[in-house]
């Protein structure tokens, strides 16, 4: 067996460091130079991670269903490991709203936790992608891996509306969108102007976290290759 | 010799796995003692002086159609994969398909049997009168029943292979589930407490919807999930 | 002679590891592979790949003129592969009924009938196959192979299990596939049984083809020399 | 070469089952997720108007330990059956009591840690305040847990060679866990209900003597259910 | 010289077919039986039997002076089967340890390296059993079976799926195991292979012994035209 080789150094990610700095940036907009919210307090500075963390999620789920339906066409490795990278971090961003909002939740409505079709619709795609990662988890060979997982991701995207349309006539109570709402926006200019630039930070860490998380399985795969390809007596 | 076509195929398909669920009668048999035992353990695991049998029906009813139709469609793929049979199906001249709908066919005629006994005896054991609701809750069974089916099934297929199909099914099909097992269950509630069907059309309309969406996609699906 | 068989460059990895590598071959009518190699070469996976049920990682397989997986490519393979491909809970008589009407043959049950007598189990036909012993459910999945006369048979170690009779029935319905034009390939860890069926002969080791020749006229013992210092 | 005592062996065997569950630690993900959907798929189905959560709880936390619990055993004899290794395990010295009690423990570690898991969750989701309970809680879930393994055990080995194991399995085993199900869901009530726990004391004798009887009854018969 | 396997009058049905009929022998250290017969006489289940997995219907089988299935009976047997009997997400490595110790052999790291080194599965013992091939399972499989170094090995098809070099592994390892004062029961339907590993030779047809001697100075082509003609 040859020598296994480390991974190769990659240039140091500027990106990443961007995309950190911004999201630090738009905190301590959020935080110090931001207005709390007349009735919630300083409760509401949740919004800022609460809400584009959802934007992240939502997106990289459709990230991981496009770029699975692609790979059933053009069978790229490429595209596989951007579904998985997407749908991981996606997980991590589904997972920060559901943590920010019950934390929210508490002082704002008294509980933890209720029924409301958002936070329905937010569990189930929760669920649907921690599924994801598990049937990844549990198919070692790699087009299969890549196969199977595709159509689950495109499923699940179909699924969503269905989620979102079944729980919404059960009953609701989050807060009706803010931004995209017909009457207008319903926040002082300021606040809103912090929450685009929140929005704006999320998705760039978005895509500095999904660029490592590729990099790290590109980096497997070659390794996985280098280490695989070693004759070993005829079998 | 000619290739069979594909609803040929698919009644094929659907009459082998048919004939190998009834073969003992037992498979069949223990479907229904399994949805009679999940209604009354249902029924005992909860307090009936704090939560009354009528408001308890509808899910235990749509609960139980979920677990037994999920153990139904897993071992309609643990049949062929125990042999390796599913390799000769793939080798036969059919398209892959008419492989989803026969399975996709037994399942439902195989689960819509259990719901017919399990039905009347969950009506008895909790007290429902089902007198006039009939009709309505047949309509809903069905529309149910497809998009379970259809789901079910080409997420056993999915996990047949791995090494965890028996947990890793109902994981990955229960998120699934949920916009039919919950409109179903507003819609039998709703009947069963007496009100006329068109207060329902909301949720029957989600179920539609879902069948159309998911028989269509599954089946082009199914290939994909096969090939290998 | 049209060719039957025909694949170029298949290449097939399960992770990194290259379990067939450039591995291209054609055969015609009547034509018979005799595929050996040592565990691990990469034979089950070849047959695997000619018989549509594994994609190839590259390169393409053919039946007739047609690429798999194409469903009319796929209807002229008989596969016996390592494991039986039966429904246990089924008689050996639905098991092959089942694979003749899937096939299309026009009297399904009689080419049932004759499928299974030819492996001589029609005695047990009406048993559950999950009773029989090992060697009738091989014969069985063999039955089952054939019951469809197709024209490309793909034999993996056929003869595991079967007793003496079991394998002259084997042998001779090798011979009359060959003879009615299929073209065949017997993986099969006996160089002198492969030899003596086959017309031509293939070596692999580490995914690769590393002979491949005629068979006919080629001395056994000589051969098995060679093969032992080839795959050492 | 002596061959290893009874509790050698057992050790080996759960060790050995557990290293199996947890190669690639998704066998127990599952186990956590397929939980965490039932306990949301319970809430779902029914209308909450109708039904408070508080009420639902005990008897949703019950079902879906008990059929995760199944699911469990289930797969520790799947395992064996697949490849015929459970063969290899019965020529092997080491008495047969050995591999029963070996599989139960795997068991209950695996079914305790699933559990561990849902718990905050249904006291979450359901929004049922935990904090008081906590300790009456554990010894209601130990009590159960040791008699659900048990019998789930047994029956897993009973149906594993059957070509019916997954459904067969609950349709035995189901009526055993009704006496271990009723009562611990309802100490379960009793306890998040405020209510001091002596109050329960009567189920939970019902709970421990169960254990006390089944264990030893199913140590003692699980050879019987392996000769051939 | 100790008797090692002794079995009297076994029977066996299923259902009303009598898949092994009254079946005696006697094994002493260092002998070692071929046991041939067709497709279904019986031979998989008089090992089966001998290894204490079936209770016979009648009869009964002792290894050393404990009758079966007594644990101390079973702890010297070793048993190759038609199946892997391995847990195919384990690797080869866990397979055979947890074999080892099961059995209680005392170095049981050591025995694992030595046994999968005997069988030449070395350099893939730590890839999940799954994903390796049939014969280089069957390698494991035998590994495993003879990790604690039984007293008494009882073989079904040991070959299947072997190549010439598993085989000549196997053929050595029951050599070996002979020498070192075990018994062993070997079924097979090569009757020059079997035969030239043999103390003794019987022959099972319907459930019956037809033929049991000793196996050395037997010609076996000649041994070969009579078999057929027993069975046929
Ligand atoms: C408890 C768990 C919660 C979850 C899972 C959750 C989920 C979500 C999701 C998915 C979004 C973005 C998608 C959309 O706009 O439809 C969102 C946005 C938002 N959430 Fe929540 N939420 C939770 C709790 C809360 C609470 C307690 C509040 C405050 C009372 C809150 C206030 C908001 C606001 C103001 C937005 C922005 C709406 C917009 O984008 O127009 N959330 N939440
Ligand atoms: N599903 C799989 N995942 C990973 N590796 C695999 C898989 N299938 C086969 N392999 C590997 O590919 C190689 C070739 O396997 P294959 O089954 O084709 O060998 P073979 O020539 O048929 O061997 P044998 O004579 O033992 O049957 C082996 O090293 C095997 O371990
Ligand atoms: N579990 C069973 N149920 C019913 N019949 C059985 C069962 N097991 C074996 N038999 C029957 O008993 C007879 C002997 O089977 P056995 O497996 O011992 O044969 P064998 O000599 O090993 O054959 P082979 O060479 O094919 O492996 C066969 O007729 C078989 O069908
Ligand atoms: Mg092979
Ligand atoms: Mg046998």
């Amino acid at each position: 067996m040859p020598e296994t080789s480390a991974a190769p150094r990659r240039p140091f990610d500027w990106f990443a460091l961007l995309a950190v700095a911004v999201t630090a940036a738009a905190y301590v907009r959020a935080i110090w130079f931001t207005p709390p919210e007349m009735l919630q307090g300083y409760a509401q500075k949740i919004l800022y991670v609460h809400a584009p963390s959802a934007w992240v999620a939502f997106l990289a789920f459709g990230l991981t269903a496009l770029a699975g339906a692609f790979w059933l066409f053009l069978r790229d490795p490429r595209l596989d490991r951007f579904a998985e990278s997407s749908a991981e971090v996606g997980v991590v961003f589904t997972t920060a709203v559901l943590v920010s909002g019950p934390l929210w939740a508490k002082p704002i409505w008294g509980t933890w936790w209720t029924w409301d079709a958002r936070l329905t619709l937010t569990l189930f795609l929760w669920f649907v992608y921690l599924g994801y990662l598990v049937l990844r988890g549990v198919i070692p060979e790699r087009d299969a891996r890549a196969r199977l997982s595709a159509v689950l991701g495109i499923l699940g995207a179909l699924l969503v509306p269905f989620i979102h349309l079944s729980v919404y006539l059960f009953r609701t109570m989050h807060p009706m969108p803010v931004v995209a709402n017909p009457d207008g926006f319903q926040m002082p200019p300021v606040m809103v102007k912090t929450f685009f630039f929140a929005f704006f930070a999320f998705t760039l860490l978005y895509a500095a976290l999904v660029r490592a998380r590729y990099a790290f399985a590109t980096d497997r795969d070659a390794l996985e290759a280098t280490l695989d390809a070693t004759p070993d007596g005829g079998r | 010799m000619r290739a069979p076509g594909l609803l040929a195929a698919s009644w094929a398909i659907a009459r082998k796995d048919l004939a190998i669920e009834f073969r003992t009668r037992s498979a069949f048999l223990s479907s229904v003692v399994f949805s009679l035992l999940a209604i009354v353990i249902f029924y005992f695991a909860w307090d009936p002086t704090a939560v009354g049998p009528l408001a308890l029906a509808p899910g235990v009813l749509w609960v139980t159609f979920t677990f037994s139709g999920l153990l139904a469609m897993h071992r309609s793929f643990g049949v062929e994969a125990a042999d390796g049979a599913i390799d000769a199906l793939l080798v036969a001249p059919v398209a892959r398909e008419s492989i989803f709908l026969g399975k996709a066919l037994a399942n439902v005629v195989f689960v819509a049997g259990v719901q017919a006994v399990s039905l009347p005896a969950i009506a008895i054991f909790y007290n429902v009168p089902l007198a006039g609701a009939w009709l309505p809750l047949l309509g809903i069974l069905l529309l149910a029943t497809v998009g379970l089916v259809a789901v079910g099934t080409l997420f056993a297929s999915i996990t047949a292979n791995t090494r965890m199909a028996e947990l890793l099914l109902p994981v990955l099909a229960i998120p699934f589930f949920v916009p039919v097992v919950m409109p179903a269950a507003q819609a039998t509630a709703d009947v069963l407490s007496g009100r006329p069907i068109a207060e329902s059309f909301a949720w029957l309309r989600i179920l539609l919807a879902f069948d159309l969406v998911f028989v269509y996609a599954c089946t082009v699906a199914y290939p994909f999930t096969i090939e290998d | 002679m049209t060719t039957l068989v025909a694949a170029t460059g298949l290449v097939r990895t399960f992770g990194a590891r290259r379990a067939v590598d450039d591995v291209s071959l054609a055969l015609s009518a009547g034509e018979c592979l005799a595929l050996f190699g040592p565990n691990g070469a990469g034979k089950t996976t070849v047959l695997r790949i000619l018989a549509g049920l594994l994609r190839p990682s590259s390169g393409e397989a053919r039946i007739g003129d047609v690429r798999l997986p194409d469903p009319a490519a796929r209807g002229r393979v008989g596969l016996i592969s390592h494991r039986s491909m039966l429904y246990d809970a089924l008689t050996a008589r639905e098991n092959v009924r089942f694979a003749a009407a899937l096939h299309g043959v026009p009297d399904a049950e009689e080419a049932t009938v004759r499928a299974l007598a030819a492996l001589r189990v029609a005695d047990r036909a009406d048993v559950a196959v999950r009773s029989l012993s090992r060697g009738l459910q091989q014969r069985v999945a063999i039955a089952r192979a054939i019951v469809h006369a197709p024209d490309v048979l793909l034999a993996d170690e056929p003869y595991t299990g079967l007793d003496a009779q079991g394998g002259a029935a084997l042998t001779a319905l090798l011979r009359e596939r060959r003879a009615a034009g299929a073209a065949l390939v017997v993986v099969t860890h006996h160089l002198h049984e492969g030899l003596a069926l086959a017309s031509h002969a293939a070596v692999m080791r580490a995914g690769r083809f590393v002979r491949f020749e005629r068979a006919e006229g080629l001395d056994a013992g000589r051969y098995a020399t060679e093969y032992q210092e080839l795959v050492a």
